[in-house]
């Protein structure tokens, strides 16, 4: 047991009109792995996450979560089954206070029925009380407890990035998938942007798979790294495997790029 | 039931919704609202041709084009006044305003001429004839003729013109229009002037086909065209053409078989099977929001 | 606990008032103008004739919105807020049903010109709105008159009927038709429905013209029958057609086209072709306060009803005591108006003799009377 | 924070007691005569329309302009129950209500799938479709309408309201609510976050028709009669402005303004040629000028902190 | 050729850009770089009369553009490739373009697209294609090729490189590069990517909080210490 894989994809793909979007994906990630997915643009790596998470269906192959198949099941369900996101383009609740952005995402962890909120009784009470309180710890861990009363759209872009991670985690997945986390970001921001992600995957016992451009980021935390061209895996290894294999200088990184990401 | 019969009524019929349609989903696709006050304009048409014809004795196509002219205006009036200022905010306060607008014209001309309806004179005379059978009135085949071209020219507006392309730059991308130098402002009023002229001429063939004219003649067959736009997925100019149509068959042929007090009901639920089946209209493309 | 106090209502000063409630904005907003501008008139005149008793008559307009909620409303404004006598309204039997217990717990007279349903006076379980009047007809009533009118003058055998299904005006003559066709032997070989507003009767016509009628019964108001008159000619149906009073309307001859209108015949409560002065009077006064219009059924019956209650008040002696002129109302005898000598019978109904009407090129031609 | 919530629940409570005994003792001593209680039930109704459509398009964000169509539902079913069943009033409020919550349920479940101008366009189709239905069952007297016993007073319906409020401020206020939110906010993010969308929505509608049928209950037995005409398009739209103009989102602006535009409405019956000129005219220049309605999201109650957080500092 | 004097621009109560003032030269690239939500895309979308500034001057060619119309603006020759690319998705590559000459009333439109396509031959390769349609590098392209068919003096560029493959990015810049030096046009570029820029541009301005808070020729910044640790990543 200890060796089945946590998430398993076994030769997806999905088409739109005639564009096969991704084809054969194959993928294998372990407990614990912080795995990194890179490829051009339009190379269907936002798409391989589409599929992971329930927004798409496969029209081919299948995707397992601690061996049990999640093809076909509406997003909501593959969030309780253990797998949560982030989105490209950030996609907060704008007019929600930070606290309750969060809170949202506890939902599916809370008991309380609607007849009992209605009726206020206490297992109401108690049941939001617990949600604020998990929500509160979850904030200042990210350092936004001191403005969990703000409206999420309110906040500068680079916190608007770290309660997006946030809210995912407060819906306790087993497997986080980060779309493009520092788009945007300066180095600097980047670089604790990393120190982040390390930490949090310490504290929740987190497997992470993670979409990104920025070099730095990838080769600097990633365990493992699978790269997409035209939606088909073209490579998979080791960063240093990776950085210098010639189908993945020409496609992605171009030919100066190892020397230029030492910089 | 005499089924040929029945085709070519549902055809007169939905020819007029397709009328008012394409200038509703011409407004529609540019800025994406629902411009309730459109039935209104239509009513205006039908009033100014009325006056023209009946009050300056003028013949048919002068009062068609001083009624195109003045809905042209009012179009631009209503979208200057109303509209504009509510580009920035939601667009269900702008749904709110159209209704407000389409409420006040219609009471502001009963104010000033009262609510009985009007006769148009009959200024293009009517044969009918006998096609297998059937009966068609050389009016009807005239409405038909009409909406047909006037797609067609639409269409080619839309698509093949300078300012046609400065419409779907506008609609797609309002800042990204603006970069391009396309003046925002004047690309709007220009869809409105247009999709408005066409309720106009909408009205002048209602009032020579329908004879009755009167203020609030405008509210159902608004409805019937926003329907028929979304019929044929909103915003595309030939789905309402072919929405238009399909509403005019539908309900024909539910009269024609006896059930005329379920006519409007049948027209709703086609529309909504179709949605069901198809969320964006007959011609629409199901475009899922990318994520 | 209302009732006791109204009742010395409608005394301010030296006016009567009196209310109307009416149709002045939403779907049939066109009756209720109708109604008001013929109560107008009215009440130009008796002022000028120095009033009733010698106060003059104070109209408090209300718009119901064409919607029944809002004329119980409106019903309660006037009688609590305004403290009228007597309320003329509403255009249509639903709206003014909407008011008639309103009428009856404030002990406020309630004069309908136009509510034909049965129900406007008598209730669903058959018990009588004391306060409640009308002007018009009942439907049954006139139903009857054009059914022996098919049957008898006519001759007709297999008929179809063609109503207004969104009016319980034209559902009540098309019903009472029907009954005294068949009982007189006829048959109804189709029964087609439309809803007011429409404005495409083609299809439906369609089907009536296969069943083969020798006559239509299409009773409605002119604003749909001049249309289904001129699209049914278009089509060859060349049977007579037969309409009542909704059908009175000056604009039914615009509609449909003089030429479409021939061979048509409608019951009515007048002709205002008639030489009678009361009648000629009435449309010479009416063309002089409205630029030269000549008035319809909803005019002539919201112009009666002035002149009703103003009869009822001077024989009650009276412009203030709403229980003296529900009194007098229901006493009303052989009261010469413009729509026909009438008199209440005990449902608060007015028995007034029909005239039947025929159109020859656009004019309507005197045919016979018939008397209730 | 919570002890907050609670205090502001129990002023509600007083506040709302405060409001029934005072109306009641003015239409007792007669300072207000039946008139202006027959506005206030008329009120009570209208805001009860407001606030359960603001759930399904303030809270929830669907974009439903078919509400009359659930109003009739529990109008003529409630009215079914009292005139031809004989059963008491509060029953066949109850009835209505349900009724109208099960029609919710088979409008929304197809129609909840589309999106804003579609599902707007649909839930209209759906309410024009009751309202035909209606129009042709000869039992409930078709376009002629059914005569309907006076039941609602201004006790019962305040009732009502207070019952309406109060449940739908609840359910806003606790992770139901908040799950009806986050749709409305961004319904992709929603369902990632793992909830069910299809759900709540549906759920929301259904309170939302629930409450649209007591309201129409109480609005048939206040005014004697009820008809198809009444149940149009047009009354959809009337329940929409409320709660647009009182602002999207905002409980208390859709609360004032029912009241607000209830009063401006009656006010100007008296003035029947300008009648409907003037309030057309009024809507636009609240929305020109004041496009996030009234209150913009905030309620009443926001305003309120803010200026006592002011004072007190 | 363009000089912005102290500039205040706001959104509602926001105070986006506090007295910001700059000079771009004939035939530079100037870069402006900074940290998010420091007011870049603000002063770019001031500049091409997107955004009214409350306060302030700013002169292009001598001439004072505050308050002009945007389409104004840009016959004036100034062209702005926004953040984000903003391409008009359901319209063909080549339609994208040519609404690009939207104000041009010459007869060089088609000649000019042709040479849009020697500069990014995978535009030409994909011209009949729905623009919403292409990659995000793509779409960048286009956005460039697009501004060029104003035939523009002045090019505002706002993070031209964001979100796109490292491979993307070189071409990206060398076009840039190419641009500035074939058709000699002035280039202001917005970056995150304060390396990249720096090494192609002549001078750069540092944006923090909506002020400008330092500014000199690229090689000096480049080698400042400030800004190697806050945007060169140490
Ligand atoms: N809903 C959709 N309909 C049609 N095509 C789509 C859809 N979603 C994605 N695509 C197409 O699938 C391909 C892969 O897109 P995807 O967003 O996965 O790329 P990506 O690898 O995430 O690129 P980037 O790095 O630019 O974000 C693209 O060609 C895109 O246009
Ligand atoms: N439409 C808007 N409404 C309100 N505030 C805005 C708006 N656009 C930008 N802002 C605010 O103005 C400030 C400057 O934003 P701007 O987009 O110019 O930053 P930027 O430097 O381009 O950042 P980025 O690197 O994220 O693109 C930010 O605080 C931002 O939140
Ligand atoms: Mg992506
Ligand atoms: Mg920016």
């Amino acid at each position: 047991m200890e060796n089945q894989p946590l998430l398993k994809v076994n030769q997806a793909g999905i088409s739109f009109g005639g564009l096969k979007a991704v084809s054969g994906f194959d993928l294998e990630i372990h407990q614990g792995e912080l795995i990194g997915l890179i490829g051009p643009n339009g190379a269907g790596k936002t798409t391989s996450f589409n599929l992971l998470t329930g927004v798409y269906v496969p029209t081919e192959g299948d995707i397992f979560l601690e061996g049990v198949r999640l093809n076909g099941l509406p997003p909501y369900q593959v969030t309780r089954k253990g797998i949560s996101r982030t989105f490209q383009n950030i996609r907060l609740f704008n007019d929600l206070s930070v606290l309750d952005n969060v809170k949202v995402a506890n939902h599916s962890r809370a008991k309380h029925s609607m007849l009992s909120s209605i009726l206020r009784l206490p297992s109401h009470f108690n049941g939001e009380k617990e949600m604020e309180d998990k929500s509160i710890e979850l904030l200042r861990i990210f350092q936004l407890e001191h403005v969990k009363d703000e409206l999420a759209k309110n906040l500068p872009y680079g916190q608007q990035r770290r309660l997006e991670i946030a809210r995912a985690l407060a819906a306790g997945p087993k497997l986080l998938l980060l779309d493009e986390p520092a788009a945007g970001m300066n180095p600097q921001e980047t670089h604790d942007l990393m120190e982040l992600i390390r930490f949090i995957r310490e504290k929740f016992d987190l497997t992470i798979l993670l979409i990104e451009h920025d070099m730095n980021l990838v080769m600097g935390i990633c365990e493992r790294i699978y790269v997409l061209d035209h939606g088909q895996l073209i490579a998979e290894g080791l960063p240093e495997e990776i950085r210098s294999n010639p189908k993945v200088i020409e496609a992605y990184l171009g030919e100066e790029v190892s020397s230029d990401a030492q910089g | 039931m005499d089924w040929i019969q029945q085709l070519v009524n549902g055809i007169s019929l939905g020819s007029i919704y397709a009328l008012i349609a394409l200038g509703y989903t011409m407004v529609y696709g540019i800025i994406k609202l629902i411009n309730f006050a459109h039935g209104e304009v239509f009513m205006i048409g039908a009033f100014v041709g009325f006056y023209a014809i009946a009050g300056w004795g003028l013949g048919f196509f002068p009062a068609l084009i001083i009624a195109m002219a003045v809905c042209a205006g009012m179009g631009m009036l209503i979208e200057r006044v109303a509209y504009r200022r509510l580009r920035g905010s939601t667009r269900i306060a702008a749904l709110i305003t159209a209704i407000g607008i389409s409420l006040f014209i219609q009471y502001l001309f009963i104010y000033f001429r009262g609510a009985q309806p009007e006769a148009y004179p009959e200024v293009i005379s009517n044969q009918t004839f006998n096609i297998l059978g059937a009966q068609i009135s050389s009016q009807s085949l005239m409405i038909l003729g009409t909406s047909i071209v006037l797609m067609i020219v639409l269409q080619f507006i839309v698509h093949k013109t300078k300012i046609g392309k400065a419409m779907r730059a506008v609609s797609h991308d309002m800042d990204a229009a603006r970069l391009m130098g396309i003046n925002v402002n004047t690309t709007i009023s220009a869809t409105f002037a247009i999709g408005s002229s066409l309720a106009g001429a909408a009205g002048v063939f209602f009032g020579v086909y329908y004879t009755k004219i009167e203020p609030l003649m405008g509210v159902i067959p608004g409805l019937k065209a926003f329907v028929a736009a979304v019929l044929g997925g909103i915003g595309i100019i030939p789905g309402a053409m072919v929405g238009g149509l399909v509403l005019g068959v539908v309900e024909t042929v539910v009269s024609g078989l006896g059930y005329s007090l379920w006519r409007d009901a049948a027209a709703f639920v086609i529309l909504i099977l179709i949605l069901l089946f198809k969320p964006s209209g007959i011609f629409g493309k199901n475009a899922r929001e990318k994520v | 606990g209302c009732g006791s106090d109204s009742a010395g209502g409608g005394e301010s000063g030296d006016t009567v008032k009196i209310g109307a409630n009416l149709e002045l904005s939403g779907a049939v907003a066109s009756y209720g103008e109708g109604i008001a501008e013929g109560i107008e008139l009215a009440v130009d005149e008796i002022n000028k004739d120095g009033g009733i008793d010698g106060k003059e008559i104070e109209i408090v307009k209300v718009d119901n919105k064409s919607d029944a909620a809002e004329a119980t409303n409106a019903a309660i404004k006037l009688t609590e807020n305004d403290d009228v006598v007597a309320i003329i309204g509403s255009a249509t039997s639903g709206n003014t049903v909407a008011q008639a217990q309103v009428a009856n717990n404030s002990e406020t007279v309630l004069l309908s010109p136009s509510g034909t349903s049965p129900n406007v006076t008598v209730n669903d379980d058959g018990s009588l709105n004391d306060f409640v009047f009308r002007t018009s007809f009942i439907d049954p009533f006139q139903g009857t008159v054009a059914a022996n009118f098919a049957a008898n003058e006519l001759g007709v055998k297999n008929v179809a009927i063609y109503a207004d299904n969104a009016s319980d005006y034209a559902k009540g003559l098309a019903a009472s038709f029907k009954e005294t066709f068949e009982a007189a032997g006829g048959k109804i070989v189709a029964e087609e429905s439309y809803v007011a507003k429409d404005t495409d009767f083609r299809s439906t016509l369609t089907r009536i013209k296969s069943a083969n009628p020798e006559f239509i019964f299409i009773p409605g108001y002119y604003e749909e029958v001049g249309l289904i008159v001129k699209q049914g000619r278009e089509m060859g149906i060349d049977v007579p057609l037969m309409g009542a009073d909704g059908w009175d309307s000056p604009k039914l001859v615009e509609l449909a086209g003089g030429d479409s209108l021939n061979n048509t015949f409608i019951t009515n409560h007048y002709s205002s072709g008639d030489p009678d002065e009361t009648i000629q009077s009435f449309v010479t006064k009416f063309g002089e306060k409205y630029n030269g219009s000549s008035p319809d059924a909803f005019n002539a019956l919201g112009y009666d009803s002035v002149y009703m209650l103003k009869d009822a008040m001077e024989r009650a002696e009276s412009t203030s005591d709403a229980k003296k002129i529900k009194d007098a109302l229901s006493e009303t005898k052989d009261l010469t108006l413009v729509t026909g000598i009438i008199s209440v019978d005990e449902d608060h109904n007015p028995i007034k003799s029909a005239t039947v009407l025929e159109y020859k090129d656009g004019e309507q031609v005197f045919k016979t009377k018939v008397n209730p | 924070m919570n002890t907050k919530k609670i205090k502001g629940f129990w002023l509600f409570v007083i506040l709302s007691i405060i409001v029934y005994f005072a109306v009641q003792m003015a239409a007792n001593t007669g300072m207000i005569n039946n008139y202006h209680v027959n506005t206030l039930v008329y009120i009570c109704i209208n805001i009860i329309l407001a606030v359960s459509l603001h759930l399904v398009i303030g809270i929830t964000g669907q974009f439903s302009i078919g509400h009359a169509g659930f109003l009739a539902v529990g109008a003529y079913i409630s009215a079914i129950v009292t005139m031809k069943l004989s059963l008491p009033f509060p029953i066949a409020l109850i009835i209505g209500g349900i009724v109208a919550a099960l029609t919710g349920l088979i409008v929304g479940i197809p129609s909840l799938r589309l999106r804003g101008d579609y599902l707007a366009i649909a839930t209209l189709g759906f309410a024009e479709i009751i309202r035909i239905i209606f129009l042709n069952i000869d039992a409930v007297g078709g376009a002629a309408g059914m005569q309907v016993t006076k039941m609602t007073t201004w006790t019962s319906a305040f009732i009502c309201l207070f019952i309406t409020v109060l449940v739908i401020v609840n359910f806003t206020n606790s992770r139901h609510g908040r799950a009806c939110i986050s749709i409305r906010e961004n319904e992709i993010a929603a369902d990632a976050m793992g909830i069910n969308t299809t759900y709540y929505k549906v759920a929301a509608f259904a309170i939302g028709s629930f409450f649209a049928g007591i309201a129409g209950g109480l609005y048939a037995h206040n005014f004697y009669i009820i008809q198809p005409v009444q149940f149009g398009f047009l009354k959809s739209f009337d329940i929409l402005i409320f709660v647009v103009l009182g602002g999207l989102g905002s409980l208390s602006g859709a609360v004032i303004s029912a009241i607000l535009l209830t009063i401006v409405s009656t006010f100007l019956q008296s003035y029947p040629e300008t009648r409907m000129i003037i309030y057309s005219a009024v809507l636009i220049l609240v929305m020109l000028y004041r496009p996030q309605g009234l209150l913009g999201t905030k309620e009443i109650t926001d305003l309120f902190k803010r200026k006592s957080v002011k004072g007190g500092s | 050729m363009l000089k912005v004097d102290g500039i205040d621009v706001y959104y509602g109560n926001i105070h986006a850009l506090k007295g910001v003032s700059l000079e771009v030269l004939e035939g530079e690239i100037v870069t402006l770089i900074g940290a998010n939500g420091a007011g870049k895309s603000t002063l770019l979308k001031t500049l091409s009369g997107l955004l009214k500034p409350k306060q302030g001057v700013i002169q292009y060619e001598n001439q004072s553009i505050v308050g002009k119309q945007a389409q104004t603006i840009v016959k004036a020759g100034i062209s702005h490739v926004p953040e984000g690319r903003r391409v008009f998705s359901n319209m063909t590559v080549e339609e994208n373009l040519e609404l690009g000459a939207f104000v041009r009333k010459d007869k060089e439109v088609q000649k000019d697209i042709q040479k849009v396509y020697e500069l990014f031959p995978r535009l030409f390769e994909r011209k009949g294609q729905l623009s919403g349609t292409l990659s995000g590098g793509e779409q960048q392209m286009l956005a460039m090729g697009r501004a060029i068919m104003a035939r523009p003096k002045l090019l505002l560029l706002d993070e031209p490189s964001m979100g796109l493959a490292p491979i993307m990015v070189k071409t990206i810049f060398s076009i840039i590069e190419e641009i500035n030096e074939t058709n000699g046009t002035t280039i202001l570029l917005v970056e995150q990517n304060a390396h990249m820029a720096l090494s192609i541009a002549k001078r750069g301005y540092v944006l923090e909080t909506g002020k400008v808070v330092l500014t000199g020729s690229a090689k000096d910044l480049q080698e400042s210490d400030e800004i190697r640790m806050a945007y060169l990543g140490g």
